[in-house]
């Protein structure tokens, strides 16, 4: 049944909230942005809370941890456990910086997330990143998500007490 | 082993020494306050320490959660100021004639409805508990929690009213090869998680009510998801989009934030379901017995895939159980509140509840979840809890 | 006659016009408000107007009532402040480490409890209704009210929790006369009834919490009595004495004051029973349909006998009918939400429910209910309610 | 079953808030009261809320309306509608005056009784009201309460629309 309520909602109708961007590139806007311009916008808006080189403090670290998922204090930053840039770019689209998020342009966007990958040793300091190449950078932990595999405990009640 | 809980009837001494003579109370002798002292209601002020409290504290107070003072409540609804919270970048304060629902992407016709709009599809009104997939997970590497609402209080249960998912996705018409719904929030992290298209036939809820009345700005007024039996960050609060796609979107909690890491590495991603899980909640670390006698063993259990079909409960740290009372009624995917006799002879005892949900699923030790998971999982900790009672009355948090 | 209501598939045309472009709101572009923003939570700003509210002023405010909105409110669980009140002498203010609950008269121990030692005993937890006898009683004499809340308000449903009166009788051993037990009030009016044994025995609670934790000061804080399916004045707040005698005391409650009067004179009494009721809550006399199309109608039932079996509704003034759908868990005395699928063509309509509960009880007309017992009763009108809808989309109260 | 919680409630201990009064006197404390000493009580703690004369405003009226209740405006009052005086003792002692409930004396609550009984014509003036003499009083009233006859109301539901 349909209930006839409700008004369509065009594409230019939607866009200023479609800003979801799938791991295949699909959602990533128009621009570019360097790991140089990345720096300076990472030191103006970003540094106070995830430190000078995204070391983390007080909020969460950035930059770090490869190799160290399988021991028991794993350090999950960008670097070492995300597993798609464009998450990167998409989270920071839609969420950062903190106290006033979408705020960045779309130039800016690329270019902070080219500096975090750059700082991760994911892209090299001559990095320009935009629709096309983002999508394309591989990430070190792409393949290191499985599926929930729960039930995983099968406990049974003790038959002496049933 | 049968378990001897409550099966000698050993009253404790009545107290002997008569209740000195009662008098008329002050507040017998005059009037009390007026109707509409308060025109909404307000607890009394002697509970006032029944209220929700926070772990630590936040350097960013917005991306923090609070938890719910199950030590001190009763039965199974969570009254709404008590319900947890989780934000990832504080309350949006969202006017409700300016919100709207879009619903695009896989659709043959894309919509965007208003509050007016969806209050007028029809409703539905579900009794479901609400618990975080972090909840306990400070219990993961030993007791840690000196309070169950530190322990357990991400946890609520609430009857909540909106329009079936399935509706809407009847009024959009869906795509066949739409797989997966993103639902984001409007507040500040434009909060947002993949879910299967599945989950959005199945049971799915745009809810804009709760317990009654409109949704509490803090559980995401004007409207949210709801997922029953599913864990609450997949439940996007504070609603604006819902885009359907052939493939999960990958966004930041799902991939960074809300999965689990094994020894190995590896981390399982779309961990969506509670699993069965239960808490004793009176007596519990937050109380302290007075004198042997008799107790009535109070707590709660749950699961995600269903109904609750017992619940055991152990004084003895596990050696021996016995089955608990279920108060009805036992609903799907909501809390169930369970009573158990007990006589303390006064020496120390452990006490434990395990559930049994309708699947068969048994709620599992700490030490079957840390066989299997280890100690880096952060989420779904669902083991049996531990309540030490010492001889004088005393209880901890303890992992036997 | 079989009614059309909704049968035919007659959308209202989708707003053509599209929306204009959305905008990323305010409340999107910064952080909200902290966790903890408020430890116990409030409703919404948005949601102001939705509050208790007196009929008219009481020139003592203490000895009055308020009512429940229903006209905002969803599902069946009524938030507990917006609960309706009734007092005779005001709040009372108590300290519940102070209060006592004597239970004496034909007893074999007379007892002084405390609160610490009424959570002592085994708890149940309970979804009811609870309805005052004048609920509705203003449209006696004609259609009166101008809001549901008005008309209906003195209705409400929680989640309650406490001991079984049973317990507490068979830990004071009733004497073999006793057929009546007397409660009172702590209150300023120390508001007494008597109460028939039989129903102690068989399901009255002594009651402690509502919807999760402890009673609010205009419920009874910290212990009421709680008769499930009876009118609301015989579940006495603020209780402090239960006394077992041989015959009714014939308190000013039931002689001067809850008894209802007949043509010739005569005056019944003992009417605890709240029979049968049911109205519609959305579209009532408080919304304006915003033009023809579909509209979801909602309402509660409820029965003091047991559980409601159906609900009927028409939107002819009750020349057709047709069986609604009614929500689960249906509930032993407990609020039922219905709900019945209707296209409005525009035109005139009468709208109506009309529940049958499993005793075979169908809720009468108003006409029914005069010839019966004429108009001097005040209390247990539960007539069938008509909302007359006009052109305009305007709704008006209306005896049809 | 029994718990064993509590205190005994011995007469002695409970006394203060065992006020209740039962038609037959049960209850009725030691101490009597005149219609003349009831004028003056009533004038001074009650006449300002229930009228000079018993006949109301703002509170009940408490005098009056004898051989209306079969009229199409009953008016109830202790003297028309009241079965018993024990219930007048009763309430008043535990719920009047209304500023200052369970103020008053045995004997003013005996005189406030009589006072009001006579206002009603249904003792002398010159009586004096005790344990022995109150619950003898008859009121006019006495036989009017009839038990619940619901269901009273036979409704089925339309056969044609099943
Ligand atoms: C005012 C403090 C603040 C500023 C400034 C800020 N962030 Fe954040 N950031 C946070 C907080 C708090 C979180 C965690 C939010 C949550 O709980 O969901 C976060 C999370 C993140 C994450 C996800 C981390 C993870 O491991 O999941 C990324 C990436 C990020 N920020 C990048 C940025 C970038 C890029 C900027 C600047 C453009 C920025 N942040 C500016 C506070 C800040
Ligand atoms: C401050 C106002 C006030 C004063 C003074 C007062 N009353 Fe009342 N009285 C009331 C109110 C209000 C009620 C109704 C209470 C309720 O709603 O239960 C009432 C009810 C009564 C009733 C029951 C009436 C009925 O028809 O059910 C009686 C009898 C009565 N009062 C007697 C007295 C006497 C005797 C005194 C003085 C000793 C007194 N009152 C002083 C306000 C007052
Ligand atoms: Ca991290
Ligand atoms: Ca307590
Ligand atoms: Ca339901
Ligand atoms: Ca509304
Ligand atoms: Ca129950
Ligand atoms: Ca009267
Ligand atoms: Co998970
Ligand atoms: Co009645």
């Amino acid at each position: 049944q349909v209930y006839g309520l409700g008004k369509p909602g065009s594409p230019a109708a939607i866009a200023a909230w479609n800003i979801d961007v799938a791991p295949d590139g699909t959602g990533l806007p128009p621009g570019s942005g360097s790991v140089a311009a990345g720096q300076a916008v990472y030191a103006a808006q970003c540094a106070a809370c995830h430190g000078a080189k995204g070391e983390g403090k007080p909020a969460d670290a950035l930059v770090g941890g490869l190799g160290t998922l399988a021991t028991g204090k794993p350090v999950k930053t960008i670097g070492s456990f995300w597993p798609y840039a464009t998450t990167v770019f998409d989270f920071i689209r839609r969420a950062m910086p903190y106290q006033a998020p979408q705020s960045l342009s779309a130039d800016e966007v690329y270019a902070a997330t080219a500096y975090l990958l750059h700082l991760n040793g994911i892209v090299p300091a001559d990095a320009v990143l935009d629709a096309t190449s983002l999508p394309q950078v591989r990430m070190p932990n792409r393949d290191g998500f499985v599926a929930d595999a729960r039930p995983d405990t099968a406990s049974r009640p003790c038959l002496q007490c049933r | 082993a049968s378990a001897a809980l409550g099966a000698a009837a050993l009253p404790a001494a009545r107290a002997t020494g008569a209740e000195p003579a009662l008098e008329v109370p002050a507040w017998t002798r005059t009037p009390g306050e007026p109707v509409l002292w308060h025109a909404y209601g307000q607890p009394d002020a002697h509970e006032a320490h029944v209220v929700r409290r926070t772990r630590g504290t936040a350097v960013l107070p917005g991306a923090a959660s609070s938890l719910t003072p199950l030590q001190n409540l009763h039965g199974i609804i969570t009254p709404t100021g008590l319900v947890f919270e989780r934000h990832h970048a504080g309350i949006p304060q969202i006017d409700p004639a300016q919100h709207r629902l879009v619903v695009h992407g896989l659709v043959q016709r894309p919509l965007i409805l208003s509050m007016d709009d969806l209050v007028r599809f029809p409703a539905v009104s579900r009794i479901h508990f609400l618990e975080c997939s972090g909840n306990t997970g400070v219990e993961w590497r030993g007791a840690a929690s000196t309070s169950i609402q530190q322990s357990h209080g991400l946890l609520s249960c609430c009857e909540w009213t909106g329009v079936r998912l399935s509706t809407i996705l009847q009024e959009v018409g869906v795509d066949p090869a739409a797989a997966w719904v993103l639902a984001e929030g409007a507040d500040g992290a434009a909060m947002s998680r993949s879910i299967p298209i599945a989950k959005a036939w199945e049971d799915a809820l745009l809810v804009y009510a709760q317990n009654g009345e409109m949704l509490r700005p803090e559980h995401g007024y004007p409207l949210r998801l709801f997922l029953p039996g599913w864990e609450g960050n997949a439940s996007i609060k504070w609603l604006r989009r819902l885009k359907l796609g052939a493939a999960p979107f990958m966004t930041r909690e799902e991939t960074s934030k809300y999965t689990d890491s094994l020894p190995d590495g590896k981390a399982r991603q779309f961990t969506f379901t509670m699993e069965a899980k239960s808490v004793i909640t009176y007596p519990a670390v937050d109380h302290r017995l007075r004198g042997r006698g008799y107790y009535e063993i109070s707590g709660l259990a749950w699961t995600g895939q269903g109904r609750v079909k017992r619940v055991d409960v152990s004084t003895d740290g596990g050696a021996s159980w016995r089955e608990a009372r279920l108060e009805g009624p036992v609903l799907d995917r909501a809390l169930t509140r369970f009573r158990a006799d007990w006589q303390w002879d006064g020496g120390p005892a452990v006490l434990q509840s395990r559930v049994t949900d309708e699947t068969g699923y048994v709620q599992p030790t700490g030490r079957q979840l840390i066989a299997q998971r280890g100690l880096n999982s952060l989420y779904h900790y669902n083991a049996i809890q531990s309540w030490k009672v010492a001889t004088d009355g005393s209880i901890a948090n303890a992992q036997v």
